[in-house]
């Protein structure tokens, strides 16, 4: 029972690392030009809330809690996004 | 302690009638009326400190940090009446605020804890009151006092005053997370843990404001959107929150020393 | 049951005190009368220049005993917990107000030692001193007047055949702390009855503090000696074991 | 089949206490306003940003984020081997994450003394200005982690106490501080 329990949050946490090491490539790739893209924070923070998310439902096992605490961990998520992309892309229209 | 009188049960129900009458009689009359009545005082005083503090001397929010010395002031200037007026309330009324932190130390004696945590609370709000409050005041109205005063002094003045209000939270900082301890080890459930919770995210906030002593522009200057203004959002649900949560407390005050029993839901209804 | 012993000490340091702080306030060149707002920085810096022994005697004399109110101001709130309240929050009011009127009032007292301190000052900081000193000084009543008011209300809710203050010692102390409340306009005016030197802010606001000291000193007094007696008369051990 | 069989017998379930859940929102709210202040700013001067954010080493941050992660994964485990009654693991767990946290404490000390060292002080541009508040805050709510991972080893140490509760609550907020970081990784070291 312990080890099928654990083999499971071995894997989350293996895509939750090969999530991290995504952003080395996300970097790698732009082999350091010194521009703003609104592409790549767009990816950078979904990545980062998708991270954010499984780390809600496998670590903070939101996964097996009632579904209000699921829906408003969800709801945060969205808010968190929301707010983080809006606050980007607002700055940016109004520069 | 206090010596305890209980009363005859017929003393302890409220009268019917007008909700000003029940007011005076809970005020007066009732068994709790020692704790309404401070808790009274909290809510007088939380609803003349702010208005006073924005509209009446219109010392906040802050003005910039960055301002030359003509703008100073002129800032002064222009509140040459209204700071000496709205602080003068504040000087007035302070004394209220010694019996909101009463209460506050109350609730922490009617926990399962030592008393030690109670009387802390309360001397270290009694002290912070000075540079927290009382200090930059002073230093308000000294700088409304004379328009002609050399400007490098108004500009000391005002340094002082902005930074004396928002750069010494420490000691505000250290009362909350006392009252969460309290709040988090407490068996008497006198308060939810999450309202303990809620204690460490107000002094959480209160530690972001210290950079204020280091940055004249930006978000974390004593003016800034972080140091002052989240802060002020999160002080707000803060202090309504702790206001509710008094209330619910005297109402379910039983002068015991175990756990407070909760509300009896129906009996309020036929009341 | 509280211990007693020693109480009848701090609260015959009350005349002690009282004599020192009368002398001080008159040692003070500053007070009799007091300095007038409107004097330009050049005669305030004249003022602490010729008179800066004056300043400094009287100012160290309050420096040394101007917390000496403390132990009399915790007697008053021994005497509420022994009142018949069902809550200790009087007293624990009480007892926030206690340090807060010392500590503005030598806020004051360094600004005035300081004022004194370099003649040679450039006038304009020694006015500064002077004024933050002058207006600390006058202001300091946020917490006389909630001690007042607090002890008006605990007096008042002491429901019991033999109260420990009468119902008139809480009428005087609604009076004092209203003679104490015009002391925190101060800074509206530099002349008139509300300027640091007027009627209301220095004479009324000082005459009040001193009559309070002395007529709560009585009552306190009073009380504390009548505690004993009770429990002389009930037979219990004053002295502790 | 046993799993199965256990994991819908048991009725569905608020990790902890609900009362620290309702933390955990609130904090996030209020780092979710941090962030935005950030951003927001960060659009108003990119080039400035950009050009202070290129003396950040990546590699840094992965590997804290990879430790924090590690730090995240042992006290998920730790909570389920309490709740299996595995409470000598239980405590292992919780000292292993105390170690993680520590690496990553010591790492993050190291970095923030690096950047010193180049010049970038609390005050020396915007960037590094919301480089070491971020950082400085997120630091703060870990040094809490270590009081409140001591909570989970005092509950779990005695038989008499062992809480199941308190120690899944314990983890809500270690979790908590973990993705805050993922958080601030991404928006400090990644974002452009």
């Amino acid at each position: 029972m312990k080890t099928a329990f654990n083999k499971r949050l071995l894997v989350v946490w293996l895509i939750l690392a090969a999530l991290t090491l995504s952003y080395s490539w996300i970097d790698h790739s732009l082999s350091g030009s010194l521009t703003a893209s609104a592409l790549v924070t767009s990816c950078v923070i979904v990545i980062a809330l998708i991270k954010v998310r499984i780390i809600f439902r496998e670590f903070m096992e939101v996964r097996q809690a009632p579904v209000v605490l699921c829906r408003l961990a969800d709801a945060w998520v969205v808010l968190i996004g929301v707010a983080l992309l809006g606050s980007y892309f607002i700055g940016t229209a109004i520069r | 302690m206090s010596a305890v009188i209980t009363p005859p049960e017929s003393a302890a129900t409220p009268p019917a009638g007008p909700l000003h009458q029940r007011i005076v009689w809970h005020l007066s009359r009732s068994p709790k009326r020692e704790l309404w009545l401070a808790w009274a005082t909290m809510l007088v005083f939380y609803n003349m400190f702010f208005p006073i503090f924005f509209i009446v001397a219109q010392v906040q929010p802050p003005p910039q940090p960055t301002w030359d010395h003509a703008m100073q002031v002129h800032w002064f200037n222009e509140r040459h009446l209204g700071i000496p007026l709205g602080l003068g309330i504040i000087f007035a009324i302070g004394g209220m605020n010694s019996i909101n932190n009463a209460l506050i130390a109350y609730s922490m004696r009617r926990m399962s804890i030592t008393r030690v945590f109670g009387y802390s609370y309360l001397i270290i709000y009694a002290l912070s009151a000075i540079p927290g409050l009382y200090l930059l005041c002073i230093a308000l109205i000294v700088g409304t006092l004379r328009p002609e005063r050399n400007p490098e002094a108004i500009e000391w003045l005002y340094d002082f005053a902005f930074l004396s209000f928002d750069g010494t939270m420490g000691v505000f900082l250290i009362g909350s997370l006392i009252w969460m301890v309290a709040i988090l080890i407490d068996k008497n459930r006198v308060f939810p843990k999450w309202f303990g919770y809620l204690n460490l995210c107000n002094a959480l906030t209160e530690l972001v404001v210290a950079p204020c002593w280091i940055f004249r522009r930006g978000v974390l200057a004593w003016n800034g959107q972080i140091a002052w203004w989240l802060d002020m959002v999160v002080f707000g649900v803060y202090q309504v929150t702790f206001i509710v949560m008094l209330f619910q407390m005297i109402r379910r005050e039983d002068f015991g020393t175990g756990p407070l029993p909760d509300l009896p839901r129906k009996k309020k209804v036929a009341a | 049951m509280r211990r007693i012993d020693g109480e009848l000490i701090l609260l015959w340091t009350l005349p002690a005190t009282i004599v020192i702080w009368l002398a001080a306030f008159v040692l003070f060149p500053g007070f009799m009368p007091p300095m007038s707002p409107t004097m330009s920085a050049n005669e305030v810096a004249a003022f602490y220049r010729d008179n800066a022994a004056a300043v400094r005697s009287s100012m160290i004399v309050f420096n040394w005993f101007g917390v000496c109110l403390v132990p009399i101001l915790i007697l008053i709130v021994m005497q509420i917990r022994r009142m018949a309240h069902r809550t200790p929050i009087f007293s624990y009011a009480m007892l926030g107000c206690v340090a807060s009127g010392p500590a503005l009032f030598l806020i004051a007292n360094v600004c005035w030692l300081l004022a004194a301190f370099r003649p040679e000052r450039n006038p304009e900081l020694t006015q500064l001193l002077n004024d933050f000193a002058w207006i600390t000084f006058t202001i300091l009543v946020p917490y006389l007047i909630g001690q007042s008011v607090i002890l008006a209300l605990a007096i008042y809710f002491d429901d019991q055949p033999n109260p420990i203050f009468k119902r008139w010692v809480a009428l005087f102390n609604l009076l004092v702390a209203a003679a104490l409340v015009p002391a925190a306009f101060v800074g509206v005016s530099l002349t008139g009855p509300l300027a640091w030197d007027g009627v209301l802010s220095f004479w009324v606001k000082n005459i009040a503090i001193a009559v309070w000291i002395v007529v709560m000193g009585i009552v306190l007094g009073q009380a504390v000696y009548r505690e004993r007696a009770e429990r002389g008369s009930r037979g219990e051990e004053l002295v502790d074991a | 089949m046993a799993v199965l069989a256990d994991k819908t017998e048991r009725a569905r379930f608020i990790p902890g206490q609900a009362d620290m859940w309702a933390f955990v929102l609130f904090e996030s709210l209020v780092f979710t306003a941090y962030f935005g202040f950030y951003l927001f700013y960060r659009t108003q001067n990119p080039e400035a940003f950009l050009h202070s954010q290129a003396q950040l080493d990546l590699r840094v941050g992965v590997l804290n984020t990879l430790v924090l992660l590690l730090s995240s994964w042992s006290m998920a485990r730790c909570v389920q081997s309490a709740r299996a009654g595995a409470y000598q693991a239980a405590l292992r767990d919780v000292y292993l994450t105390a170690f993680f946290g520590g690496v990553f404490l010591c790492v993050k000390v190291f970095e923030w003394a690096r950047q010193i060292q180049l010049g970038n002080n609390f005050d020396t541009s915007d960037f590094f200005t919301y480089y070491f508040f971020l950082t400085g805050i997120h630091f703060v709510h870990l040094l809490i982690g270590f009081v409140v991972l001591g909570v989970a080893v005092y509950q779990l140490r005695s038989p008499a106490r062992r809480s199941q509760q308190l120690v899944e609550t314990c983890a809500t907020y270690w979790h908590t501080v973990d993705f805050l970081w993922v958080l601030i990784f991404a928006l400090l070291y990644v974002v452009r």
